[in-house]
């Protein structure tokens, strides 16, 4: 499953097998740092605590596995003080959502151009399985994936969108680790994108989230096309628009759509550069 | 004609006491006086208590006296706050605004209503430049020179009020006639160099820059803002990384990051940021990332006094934080000092890659002095970090065991030396291990490798004769009040004083200076006496030990020091 | 026949090793075995390294021997990474399910291949009832009943898992007739009581509900997110407050709120939520808030190893936090203590108002015992807060200096009684204050209430004659290896031992057990000697004193600990 | 200046004369209570640390001044033990939306029937001038508010908004303390909502921000009304149209106006109860 990379280091990640975050990894390291040409040592990739947060020490470039919840302070620290450096914060849906959430608007307004991944597995995966702040919420008897606590989740993009608008500056994006090439696309768009950008990446935990939850998101995936319409889940009554990633008042439109409904794949905003 | 005098002035938020007090300082100052001069507020923005108390000299700058030489008052009712810190004594000289209340206040013998704000009002229309027509009497009290253009402040906004305001000066000149106090009068200062007129947060700044800080985080607090603000300026054209963090965890992990790129980084808060530093100072321990924390105590719990001195921070400094994670605590005890241990403690962080923890206080950081500049143009060794060389390419180990246990660190950036860390348990590689073996040596090389810090003695001062066997150790601010008094009270001969600069590790010379007596007395401001315990956590004590430690809020008078003291002496 | 037997159990994360040493610690607990067994487990989620130590005994529940009489191991490779946790004797009887490695395992000479997986598969299909294979096994050598019915887990999934593998049951039963280890047998409990089942951190929680707690915030961490569980599922239908926070920040924050409304509210964590609880506990401490924090100690410092046990946030509990705000600090041993200490906790902290830190660890809180569950049915004195009575009316003070300076508390919501709080420093109604007099008394009010807590002999335990001159302190689990190398080494008459639960403030009991010393050891796992240097601060210790401290990761063996007590002994 | 009120305590206010948070006070005790008819014991006033976070000791009720960024937490806690009280936390732009950010989210989703009014003077105030994460920025030369660092603000209303798309739960209101009368009405609804209530006071810190800033707000307001056209500023290319606070789209729409270009006063968003 793992292509060869000079990329990767000869550590052997801890990870359940068939898990999301084997993808990521084959994207940063067979995809990503390969045709941006980086050479590791000019990349510096940080991460929180989590299942996924594991990955600095799987790729050979400079790592640092922080705190939960931190990664995008110490990111933006080190992209501050080295500008020359590719930095890439990396963490979990708890790490951005929970215990990070209060850093997220402010990375975004300060516009630092650090590259967010989020593996967001709809769950607390390392401690064993806890509701995360995007865990699905369906009311009792509507669906098969119920939090066990009664709140509706956060919404990470639509979060991401709206905190831009003052900035208009941002570049945020929706991947999923079923797709690796698109999702390696993707992520090199968003270290090219001179300021702050943020990938939620789907990809629900196969070992805490019940296997069905991955296939339809699978399943239901749309991607984003620049100047095709967007699809809308059943359910909207809006009528569908061309997609034009460069139109924030567009993008909080489309970051409305409820992710299980319709997993929008693509840049969803992409604001002007520094 | 004396060398010593020391002036009061209390009024309310807009009464312009702070600008009066910088005025006579800085004019001071400027023709070579030392002087010192703490401010008191109180929770008000506007229309609160404001106090200062200037202590000029004409030898060197150090702390008052418990009551005042002269005192200015533009306002009874904020002056009831103030008491505690600007007591009037039976010889106290006071200049007042307007009638006293009826009770309360007992006027000392020579008290004097001076129409301030109604000279102002007469000769500028409004009550605002009464603090001038005072500083215009006081200049003529103290024999100053006419005007500040001799001095180092000559451009700045400070001349141009005066300017402004001549008149009223000169109304408060003209005073004096009625005035003749004599004996009031300055001697000429001991050398007539500038002096400069800085406050510990001022001094801080002022080191990092020197020592080459390239990277300050940090989130509005008081005491520490000055802090901030000073770096905030320095750092923002370009020189560095500046940034006003979303708070206190985000500005040290934000230095963190900065740091892993090899730029000197810092952050300055004072007790509940430090708090929220904890688990980031942790992770620099267990990391073994560079980075300097000041702090600027202020009184505790919670939010407790913010305005006001304590020094209950020091346990935290020293043991918070989960883990076993070892730390370096600095203290300094003057401006001076807060300049000369920033650059150690830049010094001491890159060279040991350890977080290190700059204990100041608000009494320390906001007190503005008059001293000598020479330490701020003095040669002082400046550390780097120890990075590897390139014998180092594919074999790099971060974290490798040395001899000294300090392991070459790279750069993130750095070319061949490409590694990956975590705050895990980890191996010389950087990488996670969960062994009980890698886990003790790692402890083990993060504690040993601060053991040779014991030894440096030019951190621990030692005041007064060898031979006595009678000491104090204190530390911070504190420590001016303890030497001001020993000497007050003639007591050098008798008593010895130690001041650690550097607290932990516990330097070998302030174990052999406790190892030296029969007697000890520990001064410090907390009420739990914690360097005390921390003292005899590591050393055995004299049985014959005693403490004299209260809460904060108000500074140590002489009066309240010379019990314990004249005890011990005994 | 014998009185005592350890099973170790090894294997990879879908093996069911767990599974396989829970169902045979229940089925000798439903016969009146006592037991104990901790569980090793590294960072993987699936797949990982899996492991037990299961010790049986037939009159207590104590820590087993170094080494384990039974191994049965499922997969080499992972035992590699457990060999410090379950070395092989020479001794031991090994029975694996593959073929070792040729180099690396030195297999004792009592070694079986027993084919699990083989006959797993053969008899259902699949390898997954292995572990029941093995169960059988190890049920027929132990002379074991038949089946769970018996025991108090009759209804659950674990007997319905064996009723469907009953195949894989009677097929391991019946590999017992080729292997005949008759000295391996039980001899019959000491009484055939139903043992209940439970780790420390189920313990904690039921504590919690036994002693009224109606609030509950937490955040998932390792290893203490089974206290969290559990108090979600007894808090969840309208007994109480339940919220998953998002951090821990906000878990202690949400306490707070809850316990001025008069709930007893509590939260759990591990060192680095702890950290992060500081600034909060400052303002519980200073505002005098009850709270009851339980802190499962893992592996520092930062992340550390979470999944294994050290004694390294003793500090951080006693000492934690910015401005002299004092708590109370409390160390469970076995779970027995967790259950009752957190009662205690809670007693402690409504009585005094203040935070209450009830130190685990990660040993404690996931070992499970089987013990007598008398404990859990024993009459509790359960505190109620002091609240104000009728004369209040109108005058109400909320921080009024009593004579034992607890103030009495209304609820808000308590009619008549309104008050302000703040974390600024206060006067007796709660009104923000400036002044130094009040600071000085406050901290005085905070700091003296908590002084009776030292008379609490019951919270000391003493083992071991009195008239002793050697002795041991330890606290937490690492208490239960102490005592038991004592008796293994058949020291009991020479050495005395205490464990003081209550740590801070240092209670009397302990005092005088170390006043009474001529030679003291004090154990504890963890780098840089936290408990000996606490004592140290407070207590003049026997010039005699030595300390055994190391970091954690691996439970204190016999062999280690019998040096330095030997010596002691001398 | 100041109405009587037995909701008062004896206490005298820190505050700088012409304060905002005295219109806060007076709106409070002299409307909101007494109008609520609430007996003061049973309402419970949290705030963090800032000005007007010094408001708990002069309210005749319950209070605690608790910690900086945290009041919404002691406030939630306290709501869900005692249900019974009115819980009510108050605190600065600096306490809810730099250093308690990320409990805000959180605080949304979980819809504790608590109210949050945000005392937002665009500074840090109490800490004497610095910039809060409201401070206007306008580009160089664009304008007279400049903060003294170059990022844009965070929107507090529009981030209010979007948190509670997924619940469509809350309340959520601006107003400001130059019409006290319509502020009082405006908590009273507030705290009437069965839900989590958010309310974002504009009040230009008179001492530390120009005192045109003020001015500007107060002439540009523009009173939301049910079923009446909304004010768009002059730049907005969207067409008018009819205010229904009901509406989390149209909510979400309106929350995208510049606060300094348009300030809506009034209730942007009121959701279905629980
Ligand atoms: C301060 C702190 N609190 C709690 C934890 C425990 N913890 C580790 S990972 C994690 C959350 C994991 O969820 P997520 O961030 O979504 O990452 P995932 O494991 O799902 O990839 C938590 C709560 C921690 N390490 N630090
Ligand atoms: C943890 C912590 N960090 C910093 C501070 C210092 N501080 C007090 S108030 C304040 C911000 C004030 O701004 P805001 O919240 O907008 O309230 P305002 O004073 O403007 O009403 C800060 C940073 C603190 N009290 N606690
Ligand atoms: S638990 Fe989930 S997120 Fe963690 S490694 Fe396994 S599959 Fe991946
Ligand atoms: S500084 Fe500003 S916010 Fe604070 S009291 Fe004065 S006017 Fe009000
Ligand atoms: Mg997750
Ligand atoms: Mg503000």
């Amino acid at each position: 499953m793992m292509k060869e990379s000079s990329y990767r280091t000869g550590v052997t990640p801890v990870w359940c097998p068939g898990c999301g975050s084997f993808a990521l990894l084959n994207a940063l390291t067979g995809i990503v740092l390969p045709n941006l040409g980086t050479p590791g040592h000019q990349v510096f990739i940080v991460s929180g605590i989590g299942c996924s947060s594991r990955i600095p020490a799987y790729i050979n470039a400079y790592g640092f596995n922080s705190l939960h919840g931190r990664a995008v302070l110490i990111a933006q620290g080190a992209k501050l003080a080295n500008p020359d450096l590719t930095v890439v914060a990396i963490g979990g849906d708890g790490d951005f959502f929970s215990i990070g959430a209060g850093h997220l608007p402010h990375a975004v307004r300060r516009n630092v151009n650090i590259t967010c991944i989020m593996v967001n597995n709809f769950v607390y995966a390392l401690t064993k399985g806890q509701t995360s702040p995007t865990t699905p919420y369906l009311r009792r008897g509507e669906g098969p994936f119920l939090s066990l606590q009664f709140y509706p989740p956060v919404d990470p993009v639509l979060d991401m969108v709206s905190y831009s608008v003052s900035t208009g500056a941002s570049f945020i994006a929706q991947g999923i680790t079923a797709d690796v090439p698109h999702l390696g696309w993707l992520i090199q768009e968003a270290i090219k994108h001179r300021g702050f950008s943020f990938i939620n990446v789907l990809t629900p935990c196969v070992t805490f989230e019940p296997p069905q939850f991955f296939k339809t998101i699978r399943e239901k995936a749309s991607y984003l096309k620049e100047g095709e319409p967007v699809e809308l889940p059943d359910s909207s009554r809006e009528q569908p628009w061309l997609h034009d990633s460069g139109n924030i008042t567009l993008a909080l439109k489309l970051a409305q759509t409820p992710v299980l409904e319709k997993p929008h794949i693509g840049i969803i905003f992409r604001g002007k550069e520094s | 004609m004396r060398d010593r005098l020391t002036i009061g002035i209390a009024g309310a938020g807009g009464d312009g006491v702070v600008v009066l007090g910088s005025l006579l300082q800085r004019l001071a100052a400027s023709q070579g006086y030392f002087s010192q001069m703490p401010r008191y507020y109180g929770p008000q923005i506007r229309g609160g208590a404001s106090g200062v108390k200037l202590s000029l000299d004409t030898t060197r700058a150090s702390v008052s006296g418990d009551t005042v030489d002269i005192m200015v008052c533009f306002n009874w009712e904020k002056y009831a706050e103030l008491e505690q810190e600007l007591p009037l004594g039976i010889n106290t000289v006071l200049f007042y605004d307007n009638a006293p209340p009826k009770k309360g206040i007992n006027l000392p013998e020579r008290s004097f209503q001076v129409g301030f704000s109604e000279i102002s009002k007469e000769l500028t229309g409004t009550t605002a430049a009464k603090n001038i027509v005072a500083l215009g009497l006081l200049e003529r009290i103290l024999a100053l020179p006419e005007n500040l253009s001799k001095g180092a402040t000559a451009q700045d906004h400070a001349s141009a009020l005066l300017e402004r305001n001549g008149l009223a000066l000169n109304a408060g000149k003209r005073l004096l006639l009625e005035f003749p106090f004599a004996e009031l009068k300055l001697s000429p200062p001991w050398d007539a160099s500038v002096k400069v007129v800085l406050h510990g947060n001022a001094a801080v700044a002022q080191g990092a820059i020197r020592s080459g800080c390239r990277a300050f985080f940090g989130y509005p607090i008081t005491p520490a803002s000055e802090i901030m603000q000073e770096m905030q300026e320095r750092l923002n054209h370009g020189n560095g990384a500046f940034l006003q963090a979303e708070d206190e965890i985000a500005a040290v992990g934000l230095a963190l990051g900065a740091s892993l790129t090899g730029a000197k980084s810092m952050t300055a808060t004072t007790g509940p940021g430090l708090d929220l530093m904890t688990e980031m100072i942790g992770l620099a321990s267990g990391a073994e990332i560079p980075v300097v924390i000041v702090d600027v105590q202020r009184c505790g719990p919670a939010t407790g006094i913010p305005s006001k001195s304590e020094q209950s921070d020091l346990n935290h400094a020293i043991y918070g934080g989960h883990g076993d994670a070892p730390r370096v605590v600095i203290a300094a005890y003057d401006v001076e000092g807060c300049y000369r241990l920033l650059i150690e403690s830049f010094n001491i962080s890159e060279y040991y890659q350890t977080p290190v923890i700059l204990l100041s206080d608000q009494w320390l950081g906001q007190t503005t002095v008059a001293i000598d500049g020479n330490f701020l143009t003095r040669d002082y060794s400046v550390c780097q970090r120890r990075r590897p060389g390139g014998e180092y390419q594919e074999q790099y180990r971060r974290y490798e065991l040395t001899e000294d246990s300090i392991s070459p660190m790279a750069f993130a950036g750095d070319e061949g030396l490409v590694y990956q860390a975590t705050g895990l348990t980890h191996n010389e590689k950087g990488r996670p291990s969960f062994d009980f073996a890698t886990q003790q040596r790692m402890h083990e090389k993060r504690w040993q490798k601060l053991a040779p810090l014991r030894g440096k003695d030019e951190l621990v001062e030692v005041f007064g004769t060898e031979e006595a066997r009678r000491g104090i150790v204190a530390f911070g601010s504190s420590a001016q009040f303890v030497l001001k008094t020993v000497e007050d009270l003639g007591l050098q001969h008798r008593l010895k004083v130690c001041i650690p600069e550097l607290i932990h590790p516990l330097p070998d010379k302030l174990a052999s200076f406790v190892g030296s007596l029969e007697k000890l007395l520990v001064v410090e401001m907390n009420y739990s006496a914690q360097l005390h315990h921390y003292l005899r956590s590591q050393l055995d004590l004299p049985s014959d030990t005693e403490t004299y430690a209260r809460a904060g809020g108000l500074a140590f008078t002489r009066k309240e020091l010379s019990g314990p003291m004249t005890k011990l002496a005994r």
